[in-house]
């Protein structure tokens, strides 16, 4: 399938004179699982910001499933199935794991009447919403301030509250960070998973083997422009990305694996 | 029911009704400052209405709230610019400017007051008081209360996830005032008077206090902090004669002491105000409690289903 | 020459408004605080001044002391409840999540001491308007047919100079540095050593000393003192603190002298009884154009998603 | 039952403390007075007292507590017009005398059926003092008015009655110049006023306000005379004004040298307020009126033959009531004091303060009913 | 130079660390790991006193610090890089730096803060922008540099490499090793096992807030348990 659901026209984004964004364009197939990788600083998270509405663009438009979104507001974004997760865990303190993740679910709502109907325990939404977290095998933890969970199970409830949307396209901004390899590898099983359901994935993330082992495509992000965009197989042989993002180690690092 | 009772619960109810409309401002993230302000607005109303049309009690109880209502939305759009200390201050200053406007209006009776035709006991306001928070409890477990809480916590996270910032605020607003009017069209008929000194600043702040303390995070809040508020000095009362004439003994006295001056009621509410808030920084019931209690209360359920 | 003297008139107003003011924004811009003690401590000065100065000391203590003498002890008291108050709201603030309302948190304890203070003096001293006799001396100055009050341009005199050593204090210091940061994350500034313990009493100490100049130069000026005589000061004292700008130094003094500006030309055109109106419409109209204020900075929220 | 219950609504926190306290303490006296000399149909009084803590929602619950619950037979108080408006409702509902004790607030008891009042309202006093004034060919062509206009009293007086009866006596009076109850610089006001410079300054405002304007218009050079009626009529403005207050005239509804009755009251009520900490350098007339107001009710009851017999409660309560009609009562505040409509016909004493004392300067009797 | 006997941590109800002792030699990196929830996070606040111990000892140079304030160890050297970053988002990055020498009186604080300023040039860049404004990693950068302008004697880091770009998290690892060669201790807690265990002389895993295993770092790479139980398998490359 080679439709694209996403896609960027010469996107810039400066802040009082840094220009943060320099003239990005790139496309995301249908049903990718691709990445957006770059070093520290280089504009990955400004250009979420840009596609999901924090930011408007200074030149440039977001096309996304065939519509020109740059234009309608934030909320209205994730409407259309454009579901993100946020680097800095940004759940909502005072409600439960459960409510943050029905929360999600707010995309949803279609009547004003969902909107005065309880969310008691029998309710379809909080059913939903707990088999989502079964899915990622996380217990709701009843009770328990969100703010003082472990860092990794916070991350974790970051993308099942993204997911609860049913977005079309998920984004996914350093889902793994604060995640042990046992769990960044059931992590990458279950976005495998999703994306089988036919959802696309995009994802910023410094962890190279979860790139590596989820994504096919990766686009590569330096000083705001673009500097590589290709499958995720060649990425660590190209010198610019070496140079700017991985360092020589990853470079060794493949040899090794050839070895 | 004695007469004493009877005035103090439709005291309590009329301040616990007033207590939750400003916590669905509160709850939403709007630090409402103003609820004497709006109460006043509900109190004249209905003193105003009943006295020039003869129209049934509930009904101009009805028209004060929508009234305060219909001004607190009004309101609500040019105030949602402003937020924390500031909203504080906007809604602070509002209720300063109805009181100015009303104290400088002659067929409001002006610095006189209004005295209200129709009386209710304290039945009326009682079962209003319940009803306010059964509906609170209800708009809290839906998907609107979820949205307010949200709000409340992180507004652009909010408006990502599909929130309308707007919509969720400016109801939650409204219908905060609407309760309040509510509350005073009550004060209007269960005292039969009306004037601008009762609706002061002090009200004002006391009346979020209620909520702060109570705490802003369930609807527990409201009903605990003005139970606590309205109750203590009451009880205080009998206790505190009580206490320093056992105090006294203690210390050999053998003769009856003269009663404590009763501004020590207010002293003692100050003082456990002041230590609450040591104790529970958030408010008297947290989310975290409630959940606490219902988990343990279906764990034992659970329990019991697996004994049986 | 009446204008010129309603004009000196509210220059004068307005000094008494900006004192208070200022210890209002001091919390406010410093530690996010709304410290409703302030117009107490304003109000226990001047009545313990009152006190100490004529007879009646609470509590059977012994007076009479000349009135510089019982003014200082006044001062010193308003100083030592708002350390008080310091020990039993503000450590308890915990901005921990960084939501809308969790700033409000110690307005509870605050307002609790309100009434603890304000019920301790009326048990005291009753609620009546008291006679303050300061020193004998004309305090008025005759300035070519217009009259100054000599305390006022000391109040505000010795303000300015206060706010002078306090924006430096803010901004070369790293006591400055400190509070901000305790008052932003607790958590963090903890981290990197800053003791809360130690260094958010000195904002309170300012502030008592702020309001206990206050409330002693008004005693002198105005010669009466009431259990009553902070609640007018203090409301007006936010207003000019907002209008000037919410945690700005100087934007609440000037503030505070738009304020006594605003009462005091209503009162001359218009008429007292609407003073209410004017300086609060003014107050909210102001919030909704501009709630940065005159001077003001508007606060940034929980940072970039 | 041994006891007769009588009820009283005062005031002994809040703000209204320090007014309030003293009416308590010219209750106690009245009651231990009347206890001693063998109480009310030999039976002592059951005073059972309820603080409002100035609150009027409170002085509603008051009158519902002591009407419902502790059954007395007649009720004392409230204290201020902001409660007595309140509980003079509950008093109709309750069918139960109601004597307000220091509520002056114009027309306060029109159309009550249970609620009556021992004072005497401020248009009458305030024309005696003009009256007086003239008598003693004290200047009075020009005027100006100061009013409190958010306090009920003042603001009825300074916008209503003072600009009437000051035209009527000739004087001409610039618009009313309003403060407000906790205005305490007044300066701008006085400025105005020192400009026209008119022979008095009528003020109506509590002793604070009246206090704070006297020292301003000392201040900016002021030599004509302040007057005011009852509002700020108390003994302590004396101490309060200090020397600046020295010509003030006001009005009270009670002289202590008026009997020997009176000046016992006057003594015995310095001594106990004095004892219970609260500072009085003499009586208020609402104390004075207060006191009486017990002595009425004891009048009242002994001319209804009341019991106190709780079975019969509602009946006595009634006759209690109907014996306010047509009632003449003497007492320390005057002799033969009839009612007219619900509020009392009471003297005016014009006092002075000269030489920092609270002395009389004239005195009008009370007038006839019709 | 620091030594922890038996800590207990417990937030109410949950026990997050139960008795667990550690030390660190003075030039030596010790790491902490463990699953989510493991407890590493509250045992690093318990030490450095932002969460009072509910039971054990942790002496510092031989001064016991148990009941001490955090400014109390911050003086001592004794300094911590947050779970989370929480740098302080309304002051600028030149600011936050300075916050880092707050009980500093020396002047080299200027000069250290320009070493910062080399070793991470996107902070350079941005020296006078509000922090808020920061990417993720410039704002982890931010808290690392923050921490070192306190002159630390002992330096724990939570979870340091989070958000970082391979590239710097190399540069990272290299500064470790030059801080504890110039014998600054080092308690290094990291989800980013291999690497730790790399630099790392010795190291504890935590599990359910007890210490699991302890070893050197060679053991714990070799142990073949703790790669099952912990690790999850090697890393989640695809063969
Ligand atoms: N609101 C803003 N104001 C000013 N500068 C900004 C703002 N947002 C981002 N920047 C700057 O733009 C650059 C890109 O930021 P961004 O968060 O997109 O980086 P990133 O690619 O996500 O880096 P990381 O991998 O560390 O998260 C950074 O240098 C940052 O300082
Ligand atoms: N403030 C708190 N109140 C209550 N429980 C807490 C608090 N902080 C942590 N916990 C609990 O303590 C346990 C340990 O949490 P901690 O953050 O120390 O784990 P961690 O090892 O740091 O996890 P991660 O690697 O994800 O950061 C968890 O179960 C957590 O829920
Ligand atoms: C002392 C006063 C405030 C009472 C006043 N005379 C009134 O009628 O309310
Ligand atoms: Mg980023
Ligand atoms: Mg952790």
């Amino acid at each position: 399938m080679t439709e694209t659901i996403l896609k960027l026209t010469n996107l810039s984004k400066g802040f009082g004179g840094v220009q943060v964004i320099d003239d990005c364009s790139f496309d995301v197939p249908r049903g990718a699982r691709m990445a957006l990788i770059g070093p520290n600083g280089a504009g990955k998270t400004t250009i979420f910001n840009l596609m999901s509405g924090v930011y408007t663009p200074d030149t440039g438009r977001v096309i996304f499933d065939g519509e020109d979104i740059t234009d309608i507001p934030s909320r209205m974004r994730v409407r259309r199935g454009m579901a993100r997760s946020f680097q800095n865990i940004r759940l909502m303190p005072h409600l439960s794991v459960v409510e943050n993740i029905m929360l999600g679910q707010h995309a949803q709502v279609g009547s004003p009447l969902d909107m005065v109907t309880p969310l008691l325990k029998r309710s379809r939404w909080r059913r939903e919403a707990e088999a989502l977290l079964a899915d990622m095998d996380m217990e709701s933890y009843p009770g328990e301030v969100v703010a003082t969970l472990p860092y990794g199970v916070r991350k974790k409830i970051e993308v099942v509250r993204a997911l609860a949307s049913r977005p079309k396209m998920l984004m996914l901004d350093e889902p793994a960070a604060g995640l042990n390899p046992s769990e960044t590898a059931a992590l990458r099983d279950f976005l495998v998973q999703i994306s089988e359901t036919g959802v696309t994935i995009l994802i910023v993330e410094h962890d190279m083997s979860l790139v590596r082992s989820l994504c096919d495509r990766a686009v590569v992000l330096n000083f705001g422009r673009l500097i590589y965009d290709g499958s995720t197989k060649e990425v660590q042989h190209d010198p610019q990305v070496l140079e700017a993002y991985l360092g020589s180690r990853h470079a060794e690092a493949k040899g090794e694996v050839h070895a | 029911m004695s007469g004493y009772m009877a005035g103090i619960i439709s005291i309590l109810a009329i301040n616990v009704i007033f207590a939750y409309g400003i916590f669905l401002s509160v709850a939403s993230g709007q630090l409402n400052l103003g609820g004497a302000g709006f109460q006043a607005l509900g109190a004249y109303a209905a003193a105003m209405i009943s006295a020039n049309y003869d129209l049934p009690l509930f009904a101009a109880m009805l028209a004060g709230m929508v009234i305060a209502g219909l001004i607190g939305v009004a309101l609500a759009f040019p105030i949602l610019r402003t937020k924390g200390v500031y909203l504080v201050l906007a809604t602070f200053a509002f209720a300063e400017v109805v009181a100015g406007v009303i104290i400088n209006t002659e067929f409001l009776g002006g610095a006189m007051g209004l005295s209200v035709p129709g009386y209710v006991d304290w039945q009326p306001p009682a079962i209003a008081a319940v009803l306010v928070c059964l509906f609170v409890f209800y708009l809290m477990s839906t998907r609107f209360g979820l949205a307010m809480r949200a709000i409340h916590d992180d507004e652009d996270v909010s408006d990502l996830m599909g929130v309308s910032i707007r919509n969720v605020k400016v109801v939650a607003f409204g219908v905060g005032a609407a309760l309040a009017g509510l509350s005073g069209a009550f004060y209007a008929f269960s005292f039969g008077f009306v004037e601008v000194q009762s609706f002061n600043a002090l009200v004002s702040i006391y009346v979020l206090l209620y909520v702060l303390l109570g705490g802003t995070q369930t609807p527990w809040g409201p009903l605990v902090g003005a139970a606590f508020f309205t109750l203590l000095p009451e009880l205080l009362r009998e206790l505190l004669p009580a206490i320093t004439q056992g105090v006294a003994n203690i210390f050999g006295a053998t003769a009856d002491v003269a009663p404590p001056d009763e501004s020590w009621r207010f002293v003692i509410l100050g003082v456990l105000a002041v230590v609450m808030m040591a104790v529970r920084p958030e408010g008297v019931v947290t989310r975290t409690m409630v959940e606490r209690l219902r988990f343990r209360r279906n764990r034992n359920k659970s329990l019991e289903e697996v004994a049986q | 020459m009446l204008f010129l003297q309603q004009l000196v008139n509210a220059l004068m107003l307005g000094s008494v408004y900006v004192t208070v003011a200022v210890a209002f924004t001091l919390t406010i811009g410093i530690l996010n605080f709304l410290n409703f003690t302030i117009p107490t401590l304003f109000m226990l000065a001047g009545m313990l001044g009152w006190a100490l100065s004529s007879w009646g000391l609470p509590f059977g203590l012994g007076g009479p002391i000349h009135w510089l003498p019982a003014i200082m002890l006044g001062i010193l008291a308003a100083i030592i409840v708002s350390l008080i108050v310091e020990r039993f709201t503000f450590r308890y603030l915990k901005t921990k999540y960084g939501d809308s309302t969790e700033h409000a948190i110690p307005l509870v304890s605050s307002l609790g001491f309100l009434l603890i203070v304000e019920n301790l003096v009326r048990i005291a001293y009753g609620t009546e308007g008291r006679r303050f006799e300061g020193p004998d001396a004309d305090l008025t100055l005759h300035v070519g047919g217009i009259l100054v009050r000599v305390p006022q341009l000391v109040s505000l005199l010795i303000t300015v100079l206060i706010v002078l050593g306090l924006t430096q204090l803010l901004k070369r210091s790293r006591i400055g540095r400190g509070l901000r940061a305790i008052a932003e994350n607790p958590d963090a500034a903890n981290v990197l050593g800053v003791d809360t313990a130690k260094i958010v009493p000195v904002v309170f100490m300012l502030t008592g000393v702020l309001c206990g100049l206050a409330g002693a130069l008004f005693a002198v000026n105005y010669g009466e003192v009431s259990p009553m005589m902070g609640e007018d000061v203090g409301a007006k004292a936010i207003a000019g603190m907002v209008i000037g700008g919410l945690g700005s130094i100087w934007g609440a003094v000037l503030g505070g002298l738009v304020v006594g500006f605003l009462e005091l030309m209503t009162v001359h055109f218009i008429g007292a009884d609407t003073v209410q109106v004017v300086v609060w419409g003014a107050l909210l109209l102001m919030l909704i154009v501009k709630p940065s204020g005159l001077l003001g900075h508007n606060s940034i929220g929980k940072g970039k998603l | 039952q041994d006891t007769i219950k009588i009820g009283h609504i005062g005031v002994a926190s809040g703000f209204l403390k320090s007014y309030g306290e003293p009416s308590n303490v010219a209750v106690d006296i009245a009651v231990e007075e009347i206890n001693a000399a063998g109480g009310i149909n030999g039976k002592p009084i059951e005073l059972i007292r309820y603080d409002t803590g100035s609150d009027p929602k409170q002085a509603a619950v008051a009158a519902r507590s002591l009407g419902r619950d502790d059954e007395v037979l007649a009720i004392a108080g409230p204290f201020s017009s902001g409660e007595a408006s309140v509980a003079l409702n509950d008093a109709d509902r309750l069918k139960i005398l109601m004597l307000p004790t220091s509520s002056s607030a114009p027309g306060l008891t029109e159309g009550r059926k249970y609620g009556w009042r021992l004072t005497e309202d401020e248009h009458k006093q305030f024309g005696r003092l003009l009256a007086a004034m003239k008598e003693k060919g004290l200047p009075m062509a020009t005027a100006e008015i100061v009013y409190v206009s958010d306090e009920v009293v003042a603001n009825a007086a300074g916008t209503k009655l003072y600009p009437e009866l000051l035209s009527a006596a000739g004087v001409e009076v610039g618009d009313p110049i309003p403060v407000q109850w906790k205005t305490f610089d007044m300066s701008a006001q006085v400025a105005n006023i020192v400009q026209s410079n008119p022979d008095i300054v009528a003020v109506a405002a509590l002793p604070e306000s009246a206090s704070k304007l006297i020292a301003e218009l000392d201040r900016q050079g002021y030599e004509g005379r302040v007057i005011g009626s009852q509002i700020f009529s108390d003994p302590n403005v004396v101490e309060l004004f200090g020397p600046e207050g020295d010509g003030t005239l006001v009005v009270a509804g009670f002289w202590k040298g008026r009997t020997e009755q009176a000046s016992n009251f006057n003594e015995k009520f310095v001594a106990l307020a004095n004892e219970r900490g609260i500072h009085k350098l003499g009586a208020h007339h609402s104390d004075a009126q207060a006191y009486d107001t017990i002595y009425l009710i004891k009048q009242l009851m002994e001319a209804a033959g009341t019991t106190g017999d709780p079975a019969k409660l509602e009946e006595e309560r009634q006759a209690i009531a109907d014996q306010m009609e047509g009632v003449i009562f003497s007492g320390i505040l005057g002799d033969n004091i009839c009612f007219d409509g619900h509020d009392a016909e009471l003297p005016g004493y014009i006092i002075e303060i000269t030489g920092g004392e609270w002395t009389k300067f004239a005195e009008a009797p009370a007038d006839a009913c019709e | 130079m620091l030594e922890v006997e038996t800590l207990g941590v417990t937030y109410g109800r949950t026990q997050a660390v139960k008795g667990v002792s550690l030390t660190v030699a003075p030039g030596e990196i010790v790491t902490v790991l463990g699953a989510n929830g493991a407890g590493k996070t509250s045992l690093l606040r318990a030490l450095q006193g932002a969460v009072k111990p509910a039971s054990g000892r942790i002496t510092f140079n031989g001064r016991d610090l148990t009941g001490q304030s955090p400014a109390a160890r911050v003086k001592e050297g004794m300094v911590l890089v947050p779970e989370g970053r929480q740098i302080f988002v309304s002051m600028s990055v030149h600011e936050n730096l300075l916050m880092g020498a707050y009980l500093r009186r020396d002047d080299a604080v200027v000069a250290e803060i320009e070493a910062i300023y080399e070793r991470f040039p996107n902070l350079a860049d941005r020296r006078n922008a509000q922090a808020s404004s920061l990417s993720g990693g410039e704002q982890q950068m931010l808290a690392i540099g923050r921490a070192l302008v306190a002159r630390p004697r002992l330096i724990m880091l939570d979870e340091p490499s989070l958000g970082l770009s391979p590239l710097f998290v190399d540069k990272l690892f290299s500064l470790l090793g030059e801080l504890n060669r110039d014998g600054i201790g080092i308690l290094l807690v990291e989800q980013n096992t291999t690497m730790a265990l790399e630099i790392a002389q010795r190291g504890y895993v935590l599990e359910l807030g007890a210490v699991a295993i302890e070893g050197t770092a060679a053991e714990l790479s070799a142990d073949g348990a703790l790669t099952e139980a912990y690790l999850g398998g090697s890393e989640a490359e695809p063969a």
